[in-house]
């Protein structure tokens, strides 16, 4: 069994895998990092994710384009954030119950809009994107097929990590924004308007998270189903925790969840006896480890989740 | 006009209820049904009968304990998202009792159900809580991920140690009657368990607001470093109230076991945990105000969705419903229409 | 006075509740046992009302709802309506209530099984005739016993053909992780497997959806799936609720409904396999003579719920 | 025609007025202090003009037009910059990152290097000195509000506004940052200061606006005006001049720490071999630039951290591994040097903050059961002793965070300073208060050492060491440098200590 493990087509095959599974909580990771680097706790992920989702097959079905679908998906996330947003940057309600609202209202308007949606239609399917073959880089052993060997939207993920990355570390806005989230009232009182880059943030969480659940849809299934984020957008708030509040640990903690998923599936086809139920607790156990491992100091915003309101003492 | 709260709260309150009752007209057309049927059935869904009203009790009870938990967690800054896993482990404590000691009498296991419900769920959030003083890893995410765990372990159990051996369904075997906790009210499900659950309303709030503990927790929550650097133990008032919040999620999986299903199996919660981080949050972590959220959200559930079921539109508008109540109580500012008159005048 | 156009009694049509613990699209399981329930009260002249994403703390809540509300009878979809049926209708005595793939049977309670292991074994056949690796996949959803019994009969159907097949199995542990069914299948797909046998309602898709990309062999679940993989179908397992509920209704129309624990197999029509166009005539030939031995009672094929 | 006018501002925070009708005038070249009691209206005052509220009433004109900032950001545009009381530096950046964060010049890219050179270059030339990468956090109090100088001075401004710049500074650094002010003077800013020191005003201000609860009290040349007359219309009298400490310190031990020492973290400074005696009816003034280890001492002896090595002893018993609250119940008292962080709990209103030390002893608890009515009771006697005052009518239920400054500080005080107290430990204890509320502070401080305690004071506050302490002691990188008598001890003298020259070396360069 082991040798079977370890053989180099199977981790190729493994991990690539593990990286499709992980893309979505990227996007979500992501999108959640920087609402969160800005001060704002969308707990709200898994709504966004799921309108996201929703959105995408609504657009690419009707439309029958995928770049529709995509559109949509994002403007999706984008309103669900937004009314996060509204509640909690323009009436400073509190984050959380907020976005635990809204994932249960999304869970509703997702699952209420694809009943009409789907009423007297027997099965519908949108379709995926291709797989683009990265030139030379997908030929490396090993990680070449897992990351190059991908879809538009993987290589945009890339990308974005990487200006995200660059984005915090050199730029006059990526410090502003940093400054918003750790001490509003000292970034108030450089001039940075807090407000507008909440705002700011609040967009790109709900494109990002967006673009997560349509990942699902336009890339990989070509179908909605009911609920179909199950929990992936908490998952993202987790990525976020364990990939101390940077882009690439975002990254590096959502690709751990996807290997550990993408473990205890094959453990299962594989024969291992033991039960699915035990196996599927895998990823969080890992989960769980690794954030025994990086134990230390906090590095949450300081201001996260407080909303910030000018000149209140 | 410079209204009184309390008139704004009214006015507030209709406008929120007509919103709503327009968003629901609106949802109730898209399924072709008709809407003032609809709103019948919903008012005829809680009040039609004593045993629809019970229903109402029934549902609050598990969100008010878990809710109650919450609050309790919130209060000393513990940020408890674990409140569905502990629930269950709760359940599962619950069920291995009362299944594993059959020699013993009935009201004696019954007690013992319930502590070892406590006792499980308190050391399932202590692990957090341990996590948390001990090594600075956020409550959110272990709590998240503990919810997982216990949840396929409840899988595991059902269909392994726990699963009826007269049966091939994932569930345990049945309780005997001897364990069970009594219904108060015959024709309806109004159990002893929701009795259970005031009390233990009554005696967080007393503990929250009139004991040395209380004064603890909440000097904890709203500056940890404040309270430590003035000699309140704060690592034990964290530790004491992530114990007491998941004993009390515990308490009311055990509840659900012995009163309602009278048997362990999957998906029992119904996602009253998550509801319960809510209600606590909106309750303002005070038990009052958790008993009041928990009554008031049980009675949308049990009305929106004899609503739903009898006019067979999509059971999805009872989260839609709720989600947009939620979503206009804290958005209420932009509803008020009488105070914008005012702002021009 | 709204919605007050008086309560049961006056109705001269009987009123039909249906509830399910999935959502009622769910291109499945639930999904095939509305459309069936739709059917057979149109037939009737009943009137049908359906509750759907039943949690198990809901279920018996939703009962005792229907049954105040005047209701005549009330289906229960799955295993975990057994129980909490049993409950309420000893309080509600005048009420029928009708599940399926439960055990449960009183005095107003009958309970209809489905013999899906015979369509699995067929399906087994039918995989084994075609592999050419000699491994063959089955993802299930939750690990239930009307679901562990499909995989259980395709695994000796399978074997029958061949003693050294080996059946990889996995569970997603859920209905709506359409993902990890996805990832389950190209799990097994990278180890060799080269037909995809899925039960996993929605979910299933997502293994459809791997075995398309591959270009392997798949077999689907609920309805005909011909339709997600005409080139790659083999066929699709058919749970007929509709001749189920037919049947059961059926009984309520004729006074001779009798609380008891029925089986329905092929040979009533309530499941069956829906060959495509991509098998070859001798596979065909081999999964029809299968299924008239298991018709004509010849085949006796026993469901097996223990996971291994 | 005047840099900057303000007429008749007005602002109320839930009916209290805190700038009622208030005028101000300040010219090119000017430097316009701003004096008043602990809550008088002097922040509220600056930032109405730095756009941070928005005045209920009244007009502002900036170089003779009229404006309205609604921001921050208009401010900083029009020239405005502010160096705010509490400091606005995000802890979790660096030094250099803070300053030159939303910089006007800014480029979408952040030119770091040259930010840096600049920055060195600046704090040089200004005797500003910090490392330009080191964490905001890890840095002293001092250091930060060097920090702050430093980041407005950073920004091409016109007019800049300081909240207390000083309360933090030792005298030599202060002495430094008037001559900063002095050449912007002649350069032609307009200056804002707020100070509650008489003589810093005297130093270094042209003209001063005065405040009383939140009315103008008076506008006066500094060069016409002395102290006297400055607090007369202040606070309605004139303060007394030095402290009743007529009998001498007490010969018996109360507190001794013997070789304690506390090993160095990842940066800060810990504690080495640290040997003090406090003695009964003693006050000990613990001198030293700010963030060589003051902190650190006094939450060793206080219990919040625990000493690595040596031990703690209190009468002759060791306490060195008691907790905070079992030293508390053995008298040793702390008032921290950061009140928001460490002594309050500032969303915690009046009452509940006054009991934070005894909320289960009785009669404020019996056997776990809070009595509020005794704990109000209480509450509202030592809110009345110690002249505590809440700005609403709410009295002893409002909550702390709304309190002033000064008002925040006395609460603690009252807490703090009971009969239970055998050694206080004070930190701090005096800074950004009002010279009412200083002296009134002090004198609770001079009341305990006459009573037979101890007073351990850490000041940064030469002056208030000097005025109060029986017994100095220097500390410096973590180390005791020096302990001299109050006889022995001049300005002089210490300021070399704190920089870390001990006699030795000095007998030594001297010798050279
Ligand atoms: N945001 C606010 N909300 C409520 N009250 C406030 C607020 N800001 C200031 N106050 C009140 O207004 C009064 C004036 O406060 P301000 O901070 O201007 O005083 P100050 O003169 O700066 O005092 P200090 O010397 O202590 O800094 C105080 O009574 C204070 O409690
Ligand atoms: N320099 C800083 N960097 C980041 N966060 C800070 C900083 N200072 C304070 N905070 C955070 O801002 C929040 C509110 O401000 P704070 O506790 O400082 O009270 P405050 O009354 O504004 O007084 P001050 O500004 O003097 O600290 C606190 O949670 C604190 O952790
Ligand atoms: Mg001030
Ligand atoms: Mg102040």
């Amino acid at each position: 069994m082991l040798d079977e493990i370890f053989t180099l087509s199977f981790l190729t095959v493994f991990l690539a895998a593990a990286v499709r599974l992980a893309i979505p909580l990227m996007y979500g990771g992501l999108g959640e990092l920087i609402a969160e680097r800005a001060g704002i706790l969308n707990i709200g992920m898994e709504g966004v994710m799921l309108s996201g989702a929703f959105f995408s097959f609504a657009g690419a079905w009707y439309f029958h384009s995928t770049a529709m679908g995509l559109l949509c998906g994002m403007l999706g996330g984008l309103v669900v954030s937004l009314v996060h947003g509204v509640l909690t940057i323009r009436l400073a309600k509190d984050q959380s119950v907020s976005g635990l609202a809204l994932n249960m209202l999304m869970l509703g308007v997702t699952s209420f809009l694809f009943k009409l949606m789907s009423d007297g239609q027997t099965y519908q399917q949108v379709d995926t994107m291709p797989e683009i073959a990265f030139p030379v880089l997908s030929k490396i052993p090993v990680i070449g097929e897992a990351f190059f060997q991908r879809d538009l939207l993987s290589y945009l993920l890339y990308v974005l990590i990487l200006a995200s990355v660059l984005f915090f570390r050199f730029t006059n806005c990526g410090l502003n924004l940093i400054a918003v989230g750790e001490y509003p009232r000292a970034a108030e009182s450089a001039g940075v308007p807090v407000h507008r880059y909440q705002w700011a943030a609040m967009v790109c969480n709900g494109v990002l998270g967006g673009i997560g659940g349509a990942y699902l849809v336009l890339v990989q299934l070509g179908v909605f189903t009911e609920n179909m984020i199950s929990g992936r957008g908490y998952i993202a708030l987790a990525a976020v925790i364990l990939g101390r509040y940077t882009p690439v640990g975002v990254f590096g903690s959502a690709l751990l969840f996807g290997v550990a998923n993408a473990l205890q599936i094959r453990l299962q086809t594989i024969g291992v006896s033991i039960s699915p139920y035990l196996l599927a607790m895998l990823p969080y156990v890992v989960t769980l480890l690794a954030m025994l491992g990086a134990a230390g100091k906090n590095s949450q915003p300081e201001s996260m989740g407080k909303p910030y309101i000018r000149g209140v003492r | 006009m410079v209204l009184s709260e309390r008139k704004r709260g009214i006015l507030d309150g209709v406008t929120i209820a007509v919103v709503t009752l327009l968003v629901s007209t609106i949802l109730i057309l898209a399924c072709k049904a008709n809407p003032l049927e609809a709103f019948g059935l919903f008012v005829k869904g809680v009040f039609g009968t004593p045993a629809s009203f019970a229903e109402v009790f029934v549902k609050a009870c598990p969100l008010m304990l878990t809710g109650l938990g919450c609050a309790v967690a919130f209060r000393t800054g513990f940020f408890n998202i674990g409140a569905e896993g502990q629930f269950y482990v709760g359940a599962i404590a619950a069920t291995m009792v009362a299944l594993g000691l059959p020699q013993v009498p009935g009201v004696v296991r019954m007690v013992l159900c319930f502590v070892a419900a406590f006792l499980c769920g308190g050391i399932w959030a202590f692990l957090a809580a341990l996590l948390k003083t001990k090594f600075n890893i956020s409550e959110i995410i272990v709590t998240i991920m503990l919810n997982y765990i216990v949840i396929s372990f409840l899988g595991y159990a059902v269909r392994g140690f726990l699963m009826d051996p007269a049966g091939n369904v994932p569930q345990s075997a049945k309780l005997d009657e001897s364990v069970q906790l009594p219904n108060l009210i015959t024709s309806t499900r109004f159990h002893v368990g929701i009795l259970i659950a005031f009390v233990l309303v009554v005696l967080v709030w007393f503990v929250l607001e009139k004991t040395t503990l209380g004064f603890e927790f909440k000097a904890v929550g709203l500056n940890r470093r404040g309270a430590g650097c003035n000699g309140i133990p704060v690592v034990r008032s964290i530790v004491l109230s992530a114990v007491l919040s998941g004993g009390l999620a515990a308490t009311a999986g055990a509840i659900e076991v012995l009163a309602i299903q009278k048997k362990l199996l999957e998906g029992i919660s119904a996602n009253c945990g998550y509801t319960a981080v809510l209600i606590a949050l909106v309750a303002f972590n005070r038990p009052l105000g958790v008993v009041i959220a928990s009554l008031v959200y049980a009675a949308m559930q049990v009305g929106a969705g004899s609503m739903q079921r009898q006019l067979g539109v999509p059971s999805a508008i009872v989260n839609i419903i709720i989600g947009v109540v939620v979503v206009l109580i804290l958005g209420r500012e932009l509803l008020q229409w009488y105070q914008r008159s005012k702002k021009q005048a | 006075q709204s919605g007050g156009e008086d309560s049961g009694e006056k109705k001269d049509t009987l009123q039909v509740a249906l509830c399910m613990s999935g959502p009622a699209n769910d291109q499945g399981w639930n999904q095939s046992a509305y459309e069936g329930a739709k059917a057979a009260c149109d037939k009737y002249g009943y009137e049908l009302s359906y509750s759907e994403n039943l949690g198990a703390a809901d279920i018996a809540a939703a009962f005792a709802d229907y049954a105040i509300a005047g209701y005549d009878v009330i289906i229960g979809h799955g295993f975990e309506f057994g129980d909490p049926a049993l409950e309420v209708a000893e309080t509600y005595p005048d009420v029928k209530f009708i599940c399926t793939e439960a055990s449960a049977s009183a005095e107003n309670v009958a309970s209809y099984v489905m013999a899906c292991e015979q369509t699995a074994y067929v399906e087994g056949i039918i995989a084994a005739s075609m592999s050419e690796s000699g491994k063959l996949g089955a993802i299930g959803p939750i690990q239930g016993d009307s679901l562990v019994k499909i995989i259980n009969g395709y695994a000796e159907g399978a074997k029958s053909v061949s003693a050294d097949i080996e059946v990889q199995t996995a569970w997603t542990n859920s209905y709506v992780d359409t993902q990890l069914a996805q990832e389950a299948a190209n799990a097994m797909i990278e180890s060799g497997v080269d037909v995809i046998k899925h039960c996993a309602n929605a979910c299933g898709n997502g293994a459809i959806n791997a075995a398309v990309a591959a270009n392997i062999w798949c077999q689907g679940d609920s309805y005909d799936q011909s339709s997600l993989a005409p080139e790659n179908i083999l066929d699709s397992a058919l749970y007929n609720l509709d001749v189920v509920l037919d049947i059961a209704l059926g009984t309520v129309a004729d006074g001779t409904f009798k609380g008891d624990v029925y089986n329905l197999g092929m040979a009533e029509g309530a499941v069956e396999v829906l060959l495509s166009d991509n098998l070859p005539q001798e596979v065909v030939d081999k999964a029809q003579a299968a299924v008239d031995a298991i018709k004509s009672g010849e085949l006796k094929i026993v469901p097996n719920f223990t996971v291994e | 025609m005047a840099l900057l006018e303000m007429h008749d501002i007005c602002k109320s925070f839930s009916g209290v007025y805190a700038n009622d009708h208030i005028n101000l005038t300040v010219e090119k070249g000017e430097i316009h202090a701003l004096l008043g009691e602990n809550g008088a209206g002097k922040t509220t005052l600056v930032n109405i003009l730095f756009g941070i509220y928005a005045p209920d009433s009244g007009s502002i004109s900036w170089k003779g037009q009229p404006v309205s900032f609604s921001s921050p950001r208009d401010a900083i545009a029009a020239g405005i910059g502010m160096v705010q009381q509490h400091f606005s530096l995000v802890r979790r950046m660096t030094v250099l990152d803070n300053i030159i964060l939303n910089l006007r010049d800014n480029r979408f890219i952040l030119d770091r290097k040259s930010a840096r050179a600049r920055v060195v270059q600046l704090a040089e030339k200004y005797g500003l000195h910090v490392d330009p990468d080191a964490m905001v956090g890890d840095l002293s109090v001092g250091e930060q509000q060097r920090v702050e100088i430093l980041k407005a001075l950073y920004r091409d401004v016109e007019l800049l506004i300081l909240d207390e710049p000083t309360g933090v500074l030792t005298p030599q650094e202060t002495a430094q940052f008037f001559d900063v002010l002095r050449v912007l003077r002649r350069e032609g800013y307009g200056i804002i200061i707020i100070t509650h020191r008489m003589s810093e005003i005297m130093a270094i201000s042209d003209r001063v606006t005065i405040l009383r609860d939140g009315k103008q009290a008076a506008v006066l040349q500094t060069s016409e005006t002395t102290p006297g007359e400055l607090s007369r219309h202040m606070i309605g009298r004139e303060l007394k001049e030095g402290y009743d400490m007529d009998q001498p310190a007490g010969e018996q031990v109360l507190l001794e720490l013997e070789h304690v020492s506390l090993p160095v973290r990842r940066r800060g400074h810990a504690l080495h071999d640290i040997n003090l005696q406090l003695h009964q009816g003693e006050i000990l003034g613990i001198a030293g630039v700010e963030g060589n280890g003051q902190k650190e001492l006094a939450e060793l002896i206080v219990g919040i951290q625990k000493a690595a090595q040596g031990t703690i002893t209190l009468h002759g018993t060791s306490v060195g591994h008691s907790s905070v609250a079992q030293r508390y119940q053995q008298g040793i008292v702390y008032i921290s040097e950061d009140r928001l962080q460490d002594s309050l709990v500032v969303d915690m209103d009046i009452t509940d903050n006054l009991m934070l030390r005894d909320y289960h002893r009785a009669p404020y608890a019996k056997k776990g059961l809070l009595n509020r009515r005794a704990m109000v009771q209480a509450a509202q006697a030592l809110m009345e002793r110690f002249q505590v005052r809440a700005s609403g009518v709410s009295g002893a239920a409002t909550p702390v965070r709304l309190l002033s400054g000064g008002n925040q500080q006395k609460l603690i005080v009252a807490r703090e300073v009971t009969d239970r107290a055998q050694v206080v430990v004070a930190s701090q204890p005096t800074r950004g208060l009002d010279i009412g509320a200083t002296e009134f502070v002090r004198e609770r401080l001079v009341e305990q050492r006459n009573q037979g305690k101890g007073v351990l004071l850490i000041s940064a506050d030469l002056e208030e060491i000097l005025a109060l302490s029986d017994r100095i002691a220097v500390l410096f990188g973590g180390r005791i440098v020096g302990i001299l008598t109050r006889e022995q001890a001049t300005v002089e003298q210490i300021g070399l200590l704190m920089g870390g020259i001990t006699q030795k070396e000095e007998a030594h360069h001297g010798a050279q």
